[in-house]
């Protein structure tokens, strides 16, 4: 008996981007029926290699063959006649069309949308039921979590009736029970005979579904071993080309008085929807609260409000003296006069101009400070000098001012976000998802500064989905649910259970199953934001 | 040789410009001489282009439109030996001796479409479509009130201007609007003097089965049936007299008006059907009045003001 | 491709495209090329008259070409330069009218004043509009065009003009208001340097403002909110740069450049205000804009071509029988082949870079 | 204001809508497919001098519509190859083709005709005449909608029915056929249509092809059926317009149809009340001439709020930088 023929081979893929060889002679197999991880730094070239497969870059040299077949790939048509499906670590969603147009997009039933839209919406249904991938079809795509948006993207692929599906960092902006759910449907599609490839920064996840790993440094395909037979630190290893702490190592807090004290705090969006339904919290000198959540439970509103970009009621006191919510002086310029400093959840829309060189972009926000006037005029040396200063600290690569910030890789971006807010030495520290997309290197430089900012006595309101980050930075834990906080534990007195539970609303350990309670709980919220949007 | 420079609305504007220019063909033709003429495209050019054409020689610079006067009195002194030429404009012959001013009396020449319009109409209601609301169309507007005012007391003029942009000398959809409003008030003889948007006014008269009158060239020809009569506006004749006396050219001021036929209503084949022989009368017997003095047509430009019409 | 060859190279082949097809346009109607392109370069660029009209009309360029470019910055589309300009002669002309000053230094520092706070006032309903109710600064500009053309006609044909005066325009600026021009400034007594030509003073004030906007835009905390704006407006609500605030400001100055460029063809060159002053430079600015990718130098450069092709085409529409329309012709192709099609001849040329760079490798 | 004064109103409403209500529908298909227009202006003259030209020489208005497309077409092909092939400034090319045209048209019609960048007048068949509808006439007398019927709806050249047909024509291709489909998403997220296996790049010519289409409607509309030739700059500013009216109609083909109906009627009450004596006060000429401008803005800002384009607009479509 010989082995079957590799789903996927690709031999001698290169390409390159301009000056940037993003692939250098890259050969994979991966067989059927498997699950395979792609690991790598951020630039290491993982989503180029994925996109030239999916025919949506052309690679420069290189063949690929599926199932054992020579197989030309020009555009992504031929990709999806070839059985190629791919979930792109940006998503390819059209977001003002509803999920159903979004998944018949390209692959109609005719010249008339409404056959086509019937038999998807028969289709989707059965997917639905079939692999647990539930979502309205008829939701707008830009009112649907990313989660949701996420389960659209592959539903796209399953309707196509791809039996290679590509997953580029699919668990990236998912929270762990939904991490956990796209498992279980992958895990389903392999037992099925699908091949799937996948790429994520997350090793534990590695180790839990795939069957082989290859990693890639620098746009090259550094090594391929069988999962079975490698551990999550000889992968970090391999992937940095060094050794990695993969635990956050600090002390135990000695908390001082109490820095920020939020007090019944509300606030309305644009669409009329109370985001915020009375937040008391408090945070201490020398302490991280970390907020844990399901993406949308308010989290990202509270940073706002604290952070000065979005209006709020109630009360804020800083070091006991209260700070203006809205109108005049509750701006993000305020804050930062208040020493309040502020690391947003999107690096790429909020924390940076993209355009904007690394100089420039150190002293977004901090813009006003006198410190960088000269005269009428803003003192460029002095912005640039110190930001080859904190570039440097920050380890940012590479570390020349001079580059626009697109031209980071989403980790160094982070860090010269990071290097900004923490180099002014800020009383707290406001900081959503400070690691997301970001490889495991860089995640351990991020976590480090964290804990050293908290060393050095400063305040800080951590926000993430990620349960271990809260876990395992955290001295104190708050749980949000439905713009409210529904209760606050000690990392060492509680588990990703509790968490869970708590983050879906249950505030008591049910009798029974704890998953089931959890689903109930998440419907009722579901169907409740729903009619909301009408 | 001479030259001509026209205003801003260009050579072939089918009214004023394009008059001048037929003028400057006849000289050619007549006298077998050549002539150089630009078509402006800007402010600065005016004195630009009197300023090229008197260095190269060109003698006289005859111009059209009233925007020159204000370049050639900044410009003449500085070129004595020229003779400059202002077509509707007016210049101090006083303080440059070297400039004639020739300017049209349009609201005699008005005033007698005006009467014609009035007896034409059935209605008891004549319209006018200006280009734009400045003096000179005023002016013209004017003198076709008080002509009709004089055959009807109670005549109605609807008096209206297309717009305030240039765009509104070449709209000849809107002139065509307007023709349409003014016929829902009651209008039956349209008299247009606004450039190309003109063209739109003669045209839906046409199509619309009532009567326009054409304005500076002749444009009885291109509605025959239609149009009325045209309101003469000489320039043609002014520019060809200009350019044959050349360097001679006698300059100062001159009024061209009912008496020295600068001004005129136009009569020909195309038209002779229309026009009634109680018309005719009425019209050489005004006309007549007018150049003895009897008569006398209030001038808007005199005194900005025009006693038969409201603007 | 190096640097150089993306900025000097790209836009000479684009140009030498542009050129030919029109010489195949003027071809097609008859007229020699060569001969045209000639006197269009002698007449605009060979004489010290023919630059006094060169830099006349680059100096409106210039001024228009940087409305564009500031708001641009700010990712606004300002389409009203036309009228804002239209209204900054209304300043121009009321201030030299009412409040004469004894020397022209003053009169022009008074009537810079009275333009800029016309013109920026002009922008200020269409930024303000869009700022608080969202709504969007192209139409409001195109319509504010519109009522500016009607304000101009009224207040000329009502309010300013002389008594009798046949000109929709107004009374001539008294004698003390007069700006040098170029040949007042360089030309010795009985030289013909210059002579005759309109530009002035204001193509310095010009290249002030292009060194003005540079520094504004590139060195001051203003100028790096409305970038920032620009690009990202939810970065900027982060960093606590107000939209209101820096959508009103950018238009404002936006405005203030358009209405300047008055002082040049109303102070400058009529000495009165006309009707037509403006003639669609509020337009040209757009390309100017474009073409100079909204950077200053860019915007001078592309005015100065600008005022090349106005001021050559003059030469034309005087010495041949060339419709002046061919000059539109020309001017079109200019700016499609410069700008829009520029990719047409990057390509290749990156090519072909690429191919010598991997064979000396 | 009695009611056939209403009516002439109304019906004048209808004819100055038309070619800004094709203008405008032109600029839906390509600004929905991610490409900015702003040489609508251009594309309607030379289609309106084409159409006018090859309707005088041919004695043909249908040879003239005819065209009256290709030549708006061929603007159309310009700009699809500045701003989709090579990827150029969609706005710089936009103007560059308003110039073009202006020049153009004249220059051609110039060397053509000889009548000073005009065409000549068309006659008869080189014409749109109005149609009259069956019964208007029979319908006449019936009070109210009889005159509705037979001044307002009957009477206009067949060019109106069609412009107005487009409207829920339009609806219909955008948002029940498949290529409506595919142009939405390649305006809002091209990258979601190639990665469907859909070409951006062909779905964009479509639509600017579509877009020339309806130019070329336009501009045969103002110089074949509202008037009899070709006069130079004669589309006077009504692509502007109707670019206002697209974003005011927020790029939605219904609303199109009531902001250019709205522009429309608000032109032709200034045209129809030039100068409004107010008990003694006369409201200049000027103040009615910038009326439908002035209401505009009143309008937008006080009712219309917030238009979002579509999203990929004006951008190329770059994979890789
Ligand atoms: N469209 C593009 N144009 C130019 N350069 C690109 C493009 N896409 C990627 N690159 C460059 O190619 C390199 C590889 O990028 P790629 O996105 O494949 O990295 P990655 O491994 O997926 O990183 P991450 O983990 O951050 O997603 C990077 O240096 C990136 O800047
Ligand atoms: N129409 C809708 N139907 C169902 N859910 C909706 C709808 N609109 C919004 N949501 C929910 O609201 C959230 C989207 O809002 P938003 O992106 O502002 O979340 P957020 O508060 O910023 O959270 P985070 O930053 O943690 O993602 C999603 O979690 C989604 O489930
Ligand atoms: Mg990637
Ligand atoms: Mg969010």
């Amino acid at each position: 008996m010989t082995d079957p023929a590799p789903a996927i081979e690709l031999k001698g893929i290169s390409k390159a981007f301009g000056p940037v060889q993003a692939n250098k002679d890259i050969s994979i197999r991966v067989m059927p029926g498997t699950i395979h991880g792609i690991i790598g730094e951020n630039g290491a070239g993982k989503s180029t290699l994925m996109s030239i497969l999916y025919g949506f870059y052309r690679a420069d040299a290189g063949e690929v063959w599926i199932n054992g077949n020579k197989t030309e790939i020009p555009d992504s048509q031929a990709a999806i006649k070839a059985g190629i499906g791919m979930v792109f670590q940006h998503f390819k969603l059209v977001q003002n069309f509803t999920v159903l147009e979004n998944v018949i997009l390209g692959a109609e039933e005719g010249g008339l949308l409404k056959p086509s839209l019937a038999k998807a919406r028969g289709v989707l249904k059965h997917l639905a039921e079939e692999y647990e991938l539930s979502v309205d079809p008829e939701q707008l795509i830009e009112n649907l979590s990313v989660g949701h948006q996420q389960r659209v993207e592959i539903l796209k692929a399953l309707y196509r009736q791809a039996d290679i599906l590509i997953l580029d960092e699919p668990t990236g902006v998912l929270t762990p029970a939904e991490a956990d759910h796209l498992f279980r449907i992958l895990d389903n599609l392999r037992k099925e005979g699908k091949t799937i490839i996948l790429i994520t920064h997350k090793l534990r996840e590695i180790m839990e579904i795939t069957d082989t790993v290859s990693v890639m440094r620098r746009g090259e395909m550094t090594a391929t071993v069988k999962t079975a037979e490698t551990s999550p630190e000889q992968l970090a290893e391999l992937m940095v080309g060094r050794k990695v702490l993969l635990r956050v190592d600090k002390k135990p807090a000695a908390p001082g008085e109490t820095v920020l004290d939020v007090d019944n705090l509300r606030h309305v969006d644009r669409h009329g929807v109370e985001r915020l339904k009375g937040v008391s919290l408090q945070v201490r000198a020398g302490e991280i609260l970390g907020i844990a959540g399901v993406a949308g439970n308010g989290q990202s509103e509270l940073l706002e409000v604290l952070g000065g970009y979005a209006e709020g009621t109630g009360a804020v006191r800083l070091r006991g003296q209260e700070i203006a919510l809205a109108g005049r002086g509750s701006d993000g310029q305020a804050r930062r006069a208040r020493s309040i400093a502020h690391v947003p959840e999107d690096r790429q829309t909020e924390g940076l101009i993209m355009s904007y060189t690394a100089w420039e972009n150190t002293v977004f926000g901090y813009h006003h400070d006198p410190r960088y006037q000269s005269g009428p005029l803003m003192n460029n040396a002095l912005i640039r000098e110190e930001a080859a200063g904190k570039m440097e600290r920050f380890d940012v690569r590479p570390p020349d001012p001079d580059l626009a910030a697109r031209n980071f890789s989403g980790g160094n971006q982070q860090k010269i976000v990071l290097a900004r807010e923490i180099d002014r030495d800020p009383d707290l520290l406001l900081v959503g998802q400070p690691t997301r997309g970001v490889d495991i290197g860089a995640i351990e430089f991020i976590h480090q500064e964290i804990v050293r900012l908290r060393d050095a006595g400063k305040a800080i309101l951590l926000v993430s989905v990620e349960l271990d980050e809260i876990l395992s930075l955290s001295d104190r834990i708050a749980v949000m649910f439905d713009g409210r906080v529904m209760g606050e534990r000690r990392p060492d007195e509680t588990d990703q259970t509790e968490l869970g539970l708590l983050m879906a609303g249950v505030t008591e350990r049910p009798e029974g199953d704890a998953m089931s309670a959890i689903d109930r709980s998440l419907e009722a919220k579901e169907t409740r934001e729903a009619e909301r949007h009408g | 040789d001479p030259a001509l420079i026209y205003d801003l609305g260009g050579k072939f504007d089918k009214s004023f410009n394009e008059a001048a220019y037929n003028g400057a063909e006849a000289y050619a033709e007549a006298t077998g001489g050549s002539y150089r003429d630009i078509e402006l495209q800007s402010e600065a050019q005016r004195e630009q282009a009197l300023r090229r054409f008197a260095e190269a020689g060109f003698n006289p610079v005859v111009t059209t439109g009233f925007s020159m006067s204000s370049p050639i009195a900044s410009v003449a002194a500085d070129y004595p030996d020229t003779k400059f030429v202002t077509i509707d404009g007016f210049v101090d012959p006083e303080e440059h001796p070297n400039v004639k001013s020739i300017l049209f009396s349009e609201h005699e020449g008005s005033y007698l479409v005006g009467m014609m319009a009035a007896m034409a109409s059935e209605t008891g209601t004549v319209g006018f479509v200006g280009g734009m609301d400045i003096p000179l169309i005023r002016k013209f507007a004017c003198g076709y009130a008080q002509g009709a005012k004089a055959v009807n007391g109670d005549v109605t003029v609807i008096s209206n201007m297309t717009g305030t942009t240039p765009a509104a000398w070449n709209d000849p959809v809107k002139g065509s609007e307007l023709t349409k409003a003014q016929i829902s008030q009651g209008a039956d003889v349209i008299f247009a003097a606004a450039g190309g948007t003109g063209l739109g006014v003669l045209q839906t008269a046409a199509d619309e089965g009532i009567y326009s009158i054409g304005v500076d060239s002749n444009q009885n020809h291109l509605h025959p049936g239609s149009v009325l009569t045209s309101m003469l506006k000489r320039v043609d004749v002014a520019v060809e007299e200009a350019m044959t006396a050349g360097a001679d050219l006698e300059t100062g001021v001159e009024v061209l008006g009912l008496a020295e036929d600068g001004v005129g209503v136009a009569v020909d084949e195309n038209n002779e059907d229309l026009v009634t022989e109680e018309m005719m009368a009425a019209v050489e017997e005004a006309k007549a009045s007018i150049v003895a003095g009897d008569t006398e047509v209030h001038d808007y430009s005199s005194d900005d003001s025009c006693p038969a019409l409201s603007f | 491709m190096p640097a150089w060859a993306d900025a000097v190279l790209v836009p000479l082949i684009s140009i030498l495209l542009a050129a030919a097809i029109s010489a195949l346009v003027i071809l097609a109607i008859g007229e020699n090329p060569v001969d045209a392109f000639t006197l269009m370069v002698e007449g605009a660029l060979m004489r010290s008259s023919g630059w006094g009209y060169t830099l006349y009309y680059t100096t409106n360029f210039i001024f228009t070409g940087l409305c564009v470019a500031v708001a641009f910055h700010a990712r606004m589309f300002n389409i009203g330069g036309e009228g804002q300009a239209m209204i900054g002669g209304l300043g121009v002309a009321l201030a030299c009218l009412f409040l004469p000053m004894p020397h022209w230094t003053l009169s022009l520092l008074v009537a810079t004043f009275a333009a800029a706070a016309f013109g920026a006032a002009w922008a200020f309903v269409p930024a303000w509009l869009q700022a608080r109710r969202g709504s969007h600064i192209v139409i409001t500009t195109i319509m504010f065009n519109f009522i500016a053309a009607a304000v101009l006609n009224y207040v000329l044909v009502n309010l300013l003009r002389p008594a009798g005066a046949m000109d929709p325009a107004s009374a001539n600026f008294p004698e003390t208001t007069h700006l040098p021009t170029f040949q007042d400034m360089f030309a010795a007594e009985g030289s013909a340097l210059f002579r005759g030509a309109p530009a002035n003073v204001t193509f310095f004030l010009a290249v002030l403002a292009c060194i003005g906007v540079w520094v504004l835009i590139w060195r001051t905390r203003l100028g790096y909110e409305i970038r920032a704006f620009g690009q990202s407006e939810s970065a900027a609500r982060y960093a606590g740069i107000s939209p209101v605030r820096t959508t009103v400001f950018a238009m404002l100055i936006s405005g203030g450049l358009a209405g300047m460029m008055a002082l040049n063809t109303t102070m400058g060159e009529a000495e009165r205000l006309v009707m037509n002053a403006t003639e669609g430079a509020g337009f040209i600015g757009i390309a100017v804009a474009l073409m100079g990718r909204s950077h200053p130098a860019g915007v001078f450069l592309a005015a100065l071509l600008f005022g090349f092709l106005y001021q050559g085409g003059a030469e034309l529409a005087l010495w041949t029988n060339i419709p002046r329309e061919l000059i539109t012709v020309i001017q079109a192709l200019v700016i499609l082949f410069t700008g829009a099609l520029d990719n047409m001849v990057r390509m290749p040329l990156e090519k072909l870079f690429g191919a010598l760079r991997r064979r000396d490798a | 204001m009695d009611f056939a004064t209403i009516l002439q109103v109304l019906d004048s409403t209808v004819r100055l809508a038309t070619p800004l209500l094709l203008a405008c529908l032109a600029g839906l298909f390509s600004e929905r497919s991610g490409i900015i227009d702003i040489g609508l202006e251009g594309k309607m003259l030379a289609a309106a001098f084409l159409s006018a030209a090859i309707a005088a020489t041919t004695g043909s208005v249908w040879w003239g519509l005819l065209a009256g497309i290709v030549g708006a077409s061929l603007m159309s092909g310009i700009h699809g190859l500045a701003s989709i092939t090579f990827r150029g400034n969609q706005l710089i090319s936009g103007v560059a083709i308003n110039f073009l045209a202006s020049g153009l048209t004249v220059l051609i019609a110039q060397d053509w005709f000889g009548q000073g960048g005009r065409t000549p007048s068309l006659m008869g068949g080189g014409r749109f005449e109005s149609i009259t509808l069956p019964l208007a006439e029979t319908l006449r007398p019936v009070p109210v909608l009889g005159p509705i019927y037979a001044e307002l709806i009957s009477g206009h050249s067949i060019l109106v029915y069609v412009a107005f047909l487009m409207v829920p024509a339009t609806w219909w291709v955008l948002f029940r056929t498949r290529f409506g489909l595919r142009l939405r998403a390649v305006g809002e997220a091209p990258e979601a249509v190639d990665t469907a296996g859909v070409s951006v790049i062909g779905l964009r010519y479509a639509a600017i092809a579509i877009c020339g289409l309806l130019c070329g409607l336009a501009g045969a509309y103002l110089a074949t059926g509202l008037q009899a030739g070709f006069v130079r700059e004669m589309t006077a500013g009504r692509g502007y317009i109707a670019l206002a009216a697209l974003i005011f109609a927020k790029w939605r083909p219904w609303y199109a149809l009531y902001a250019c109906l709205l522009f429309g009627l608000l032109q032709a009450v200034a045209l129809r009340y030039q100068s409004i004596d107010l008990g003694g006060v006369v409201i200049p000429v000027q103040v009615m001439d910038a009326l439908p401008y002035i209401l505009t803005v009143v309008i937008l800002a006080g009712f219309v709020g917030k238009a979002i384009p579509p999203r990929a607009g004006g951008e190329p479509y770059v994979k890789e930088r």
